[in-house]
């Protein structure tokens, strides 16, 4: 068999698919400065674990649950098709993609929406739990919902119902993505509850520059999540990243305007936060606008956000890092949008409510988001109540107070004191002392990390 | 006049804040300490090798008052302070001979 | 139309804009490090507030004023030629790239380009004021240069002066970016006049970790720059890319030696500082050099710009974070060098003065880089002056003593403290309150950051 | 001479040796977060001397030595062949790659093994001495090892011994650039001796964040690194990507899962730790695995290094960093794993002990690590005697307690207060004084930056 | 002996220092603090919630003085921290039993 | 009771910690400060521009004992803090009227 190999779209999708990668750490950097510095890390340790999980799930089954043929319905693919990828690592006769590529390229599809829904329930999960979550979660909810959405029927291949039953447009996942994680992470913040002071505590972003390098990492990436997703380098391609950047940016203005006129000032916080609205609507409309049309998406969707991450206050969900907010109002405003703002002139081909296009589009968009937005909520609403009820989701008050990174995982963030450092920052680090090296030895799992003792002399 | 130094625990310092304000306490300095005492810290974790963490953040407070003040102040941190629980920390009373408010250069009771 | 796309060449210029965009966070960071730590957001805002802004301008006319046909004298494109870019969304007749890729990667130079010049003003310029000048200044000076240095004429298409009637070369924009920013950036300080404390105070970078992280990510990006502007995945880009690492390199080891000798001590801030000034001087020259010829414009350029950034302080011009001393010094010995060190067998293949090519390139380097130069400043030096004039450019004296990330954006950049935090972090946090939301209710500006009230009582 | 260039495999090498340069900040950032803040730049500024000597001595005889004909035995490469690189500017007959992206790729390769060393000499190496061994390890055991492992033969060139004679895989530098590093890591730390207060004093990470951004461009990077050296943006890098992404995952899982055994609590730097270790055991692995075998190597490199990493304490060597534990180890869990785990469904195309292949390929493996082991100890040692003796290797005691950022490099990381700072980080800046500014007087070198005067009054 | 603490504005520190060393002050320990008092913090606004920052910082100095020289230091502080703004600070003076410089030794007067 | 204060190196504090642990004081608060004394800070260059940092970093020590142990935990803190070097630091001690413990409402003695 001669290979039918394209090296140029093999390096786009390989490029894309690293650079998507890369958004989970970049998002746990852009959640991370975004909590109190005494749980940092375990912010960062629910990506940096879902990554570790899911890439692992993908390849046991999810793939295979997400792309596998259609067992019936649109609803579920074969899991038990590609079990192990073996099959995969040859060559697809006549396919321009390695298999791999594409499997590679979806994984990281995976990953960051289950991370994604992290932000939710920032300082406050049991890290064994949030784990065994992320597990169910994927193998639940996003497995079979990538089915519907990114699944293509082709050749005697079947896929999933949305992609090719409702044939609404979501080109890189507004709504297996965004609207998927955004709706669980509701249902999440309404599992676990409140943070002890939310709402009376100011609980601000201990370290904004890390939430700004975040924010960067998450656009950079986000080309390869968008432009990637035309499986291609060509015009396709081209079209979708000069969108993305578009749409992104006057996010960002939109998201300070209304920031400056409502507030007064123009935050950081308020940039990061624009750049990750801008970018989550125009994921699934970026092949199906004109770079005028991204721009006023980009914009009402800044302006939107921006209005929308207050309302946890008025109706007291402690969506802590804004999901909601963020990227369930921006992923409904992108996929919703595509019905009003899709132009035939751009490649998807499509016109809208706006270019004379009438309602049909929009309401194929409107009725995607609203089943994906439905079984998500009411699926991880199930998942965390369980296991809420069986193993505890969340941690003891004492823990949280104390600070998750602490109780959960041994560590704090930040020691930037030096024994002989600078003018102002002198030290007691000497008096922390090492008791035992049980590294080799090896002496078991224990619990010691106790705050205060319960004894009151 | 007296100084009331007070160590107290990190999340109980917004309690005796307004409870010294409620009772008339205009003014006082802060600061970030570590205490050391039968409170023990904990332990953490790093690659095999554990730490026993000695210290435990508290908060101190430096307030100057009244002579008359200095009792009932002590009594309110107290009350305040109080969780019952090791480390809830100490308050001590020292004399003051003079202050001093910069900006007006007004002093002693008239400074507070 | 049968498309004739090179995959390969679009991956490479689709990856080389993303690594181009990530730049501009790079910078964010670079010079976020390098301002004290009551300043850092607002340093990073200029950057990202720059990316916002640009981005929406050169898809309404900015991209026309650069490529479109020339109006004249080759000064200027036809401002109205694209606007929008609805027409660039189909591949072009012939093409080997989609419009689209090079819009994309045009777009991410401009975007940089301005936010350079914030340097020189940190910690003192409004905010609003900024972005003004940020709009105006691409406008007036960017869009013009650009079209000078970076628009070839080709077929029926006439483009700018430098690139065709001079022919200069200027290979990614040692002239364009960065003798353009530089000069801008010294025209700025001038206008906004010292920082309250400058050459008495230290003004220490307050993160340095942060200023390499920037330096890594710039390093890494320039490779999109330089290797990029092939605009092909070819030989060329090749060997581009290979000068682009080792000027870098011997850049930083020529600030390095420079340091060791002049003040006992190689600091990490000069090596950070000689990546950037290899970059600026390999910019321009990477098509028209050995790797030899490299090493040595890389040399040059790092112990020059070393030198060249304490001129400041005998000058007595606040160009807060060198860019000056880097850029426009930088990008002076890259854009000149090619006079003298270009060699026929490197791919541009035009021999320099040292390479027995007689003076005949190095005036037009010399000229190129003098026009631009003039150019900037003085357009520079009015914008900014009738801004400074009318709505205002610096700050209070109170709003700059007491930081600028607190009046301007009324943030702060850490709270590394937490309510348990470590033995050497308790936390005042609970002293802070949240008193109201007014999220929802928004109800509009307010300007409520006084440090100090004004009364004496 | 028609261009037989293939734009696609270009444009992947080229990206992928741009990912593998990001890896050097990368781990300057892993490695920095993890020492004292009192010698976070010093850290950094071995990575980045390293990335810059190494790239200038490459272009000048490195690439001929690991990449010239050999001169014998397959131990080394002609010195002389392409010095200065001059003649590689041209594209090659017949190639589809072009010369210097190959150059390039291999450039990256060489810096990050020297870089990688560092970490087991933190806080106590002269920076001078540093780079001095940097220059000689690179010649002297890098450059000939690279040609043992990476140069095959080909036509009328004569490549290295354990490519072409023994015929060990190492895909992507599991013995030439982890085991080389590991090995020469434990012989430096040797030579060096322990810190001060090494087992007894703590020595936490100052920043995991930091560690944790480090640890996420390393992964990104790492795609460059494995997927890259197929050299060919085909089927081949495809699968070596999914491997590296699911071999990493599992990785984290195997640690995460051996410190909660262990200790009770998966910790953050045990992610990050875990995300090293196993990218380094893909690394020579990911052609000859299948996506099920990557895991399972993943899992053992996870737990081994996990264990490994207190072998220290045990033996009483200071790898402060642990390089040994991770790379060393993780090194020959990978090169050797494949000897087990090796499939022929694999692109490699072999069978290890577990698929029916015998033991033929696995006495390969395990001779190739055992050669590259013992020669780069060995080397190693006796460089660092011969410096340690001559110009002095460690830093002065007090230089040590004081912190190596402030003797070395005149400067410190943090100086996280200002004037007018938050609630609790009022500042002590105004202290510092300007007292001169040499800048260009430039009165030649001093060393006046004692931290305490020696005379007792 | 005397301990005079002043609490005074950060930027005001420099030239406070530079005051005490002109007089003749060789020693003094400086640390950060944080300040309540009729001085208010300012306002924060996170994604719509407004946050008030109750507190200032401030510099607390700790310099112990000959009793001859008490009055002097606190004149000295007071007028070179002086601006006429609320929150310039405060300056008190307590007894101090004895001192010892831990070098040499030395005590009292000779310890200063 | 008695408040003494001691400014030791850093380096030293963890020192001072087990000898006066080892003379039965259970408790202490601690801080981070900066000293300015004859010991001077470190010179940093940036760019070329040299500067001069004047304070090194100390920690405080504030311990409260009964009169009768003031002396000897001076002299414990006077041995075990000494290099011989400049910077070595200073101990003072100051009349305290009264101590409380927060948790237990102990009063003086019985609260240290
Ligand atoms: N003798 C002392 N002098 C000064 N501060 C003390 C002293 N003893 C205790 N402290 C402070 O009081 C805090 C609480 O003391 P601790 O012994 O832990 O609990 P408790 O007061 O409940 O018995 C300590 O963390 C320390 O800051
Ligand atoms: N009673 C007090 N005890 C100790 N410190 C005080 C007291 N009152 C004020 N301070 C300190 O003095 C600072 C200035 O006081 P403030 O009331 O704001 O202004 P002013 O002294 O100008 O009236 C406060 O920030 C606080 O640090
Ligand atoms: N008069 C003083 N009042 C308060 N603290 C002082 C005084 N003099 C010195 N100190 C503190 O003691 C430390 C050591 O003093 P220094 O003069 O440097 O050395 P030495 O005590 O060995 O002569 C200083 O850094 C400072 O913190």
């Amino acid at each position: 068999m001669e290979s039918t190999i394209n090296s140029g779209d093999t390096a786009w999708v390989l490029t894309s698919a690293a650079l998507v990668l890369l958004m989970t750490p970049g998002l746990a950097l852009f959640y991370g400065g975004m909590v109190r510095s005494k749980s940092v890390l375990n912010m960062m340790m629910m990506s940096f674990g879902a990554l570790a999980l899911v890439s692992v799930l993908w390849v046991l089954y999810g793939y295979s649950i997400a792309f596998g043929d259609d067992v019936g319905l649109g609803l579920i693919g074969d899991p038990t098709q590609y079990l192990g990828l073996e099959g995969l690592m040859a060559e697809a006769e006549g396919a321009s993609l390695p298999p791999m590529a594409f499997v590679g390229f979806q994984a990281v599809f995976a990953i960051i929406t289950v991370a994604l829904i992290s932000g939710a329930i920032a300082d406050r999960a049991k890290f064994g739990t949030w784990l065994v979550f992320a597990g169910l979660w994927a193998t639940v909810v996003y497995f079979p919902v990538a089915h519907w959405v990114f699944d293509f029927s082709a050749g005697e291949h079947v896929g999933g119902w949305i992609a090719n039953d409702l044939v609404a447009i979501d080109f890189a996942g507004g709504t297996a993505v965004h609207i998927n994680a955004g709706a669980a992470g509701l249902a999440l913040a309404l599992v676990l509850g409140r943070r002890r002071g939310f709402g009376r505590e100011p609980m601000r972003p201990h370290n904004l520059p890390l939430v700004m390098v975040g924010a960067g990492l998450l656009w950079f990436g986000w080309f390869g999540f968008n432009a990637g997703s035309a499986l291609a380098a060509n015009n396709l391609a081209a079209v979708t990243w000069v969108n993305t950047l578009v749409a992104t940016a006057a996010a960002v203005l939109g998201w300070l305007a209304t920031e400056r006129v409502r507030d007064g000032h123009a935050t950081s916080l308020g940039a990061a936060s624009g750049v990750v609205a801008g970018l989550v609507a125009i994921t699934p409309a970026c092949s199906s606008l004109s770079p005028i049309g991204s721009v006023a998406l980009g914009l009402v969707a800044g302006a939107l956000c921006a209005l929308a991450v207050g309302l946890k206050y008025r109706f007291g969900y402690d969506d802590s890092l804004d999901v909601v907010g963020v990227h369930l109002v921006g992923g409904l405003v992108g996929t919703v949008g595509i019905g009003f703002l899709a132009t035939a002139s751009a490649p998807a081909g499509v016109s809208g409510l706006f270019y004379g296009g009438g309602a049909d589009q929009l309401w194929r968009q409107a009725l995607g988001a609203f089943a994906v937005l439905t079984v998500s909520f009411v699926a991880t609403y199930l998942i965390g109540t369980v296991l809420q009820r069986t193993v505890g989701f969340r941690v003891e008050e004492e823990d949280e107070l104390g600070g998750i990174d602490l109780s959960a995982h041994a560590e704090q963030a930040y020691d930037l004191h030096s024994a002989a450092g600078g003018p102002a920052g002198p030290a007691l680090e000497p008096a922390i002392q090492v008791t035992a090296h049980k590294a080799v030895a090896g002496v078991g799992a224990r619990e010691r990390s106790h705050q205060e003792e319960r004894t009151s002399a | 006049m007296r100084l009331v130094t007070a160590v107290v625990k990190p999340h109980k310092w917004d309690e005796v804040r307004e409870a010294l304000e409620t009772f008339g306490v205009t003014g006082m300095t802060v600061s970030e300490v570590s205490g050391y005492g039968r409170q023990k810290g904990h332990t953490e974790v790093y690659r095999g090798a554990e730490y026993d963490v000695a210290l435990v953040p508290k908060i101190r407070l430096e307030i100057v008052v009244d002579d008359a003040d200095a009792d009932d102040v002590v009594g309110i941190i107290a009350k305040t302070a109080q969780t019952g629980l090791i480390g809830d920390g100490k308050v001590w009373v020292q004399p003051v001979e003079s202050v001093l408010r910069v900006r007006t250069g007004e002093r002693d009771e008239a400074a507070l």
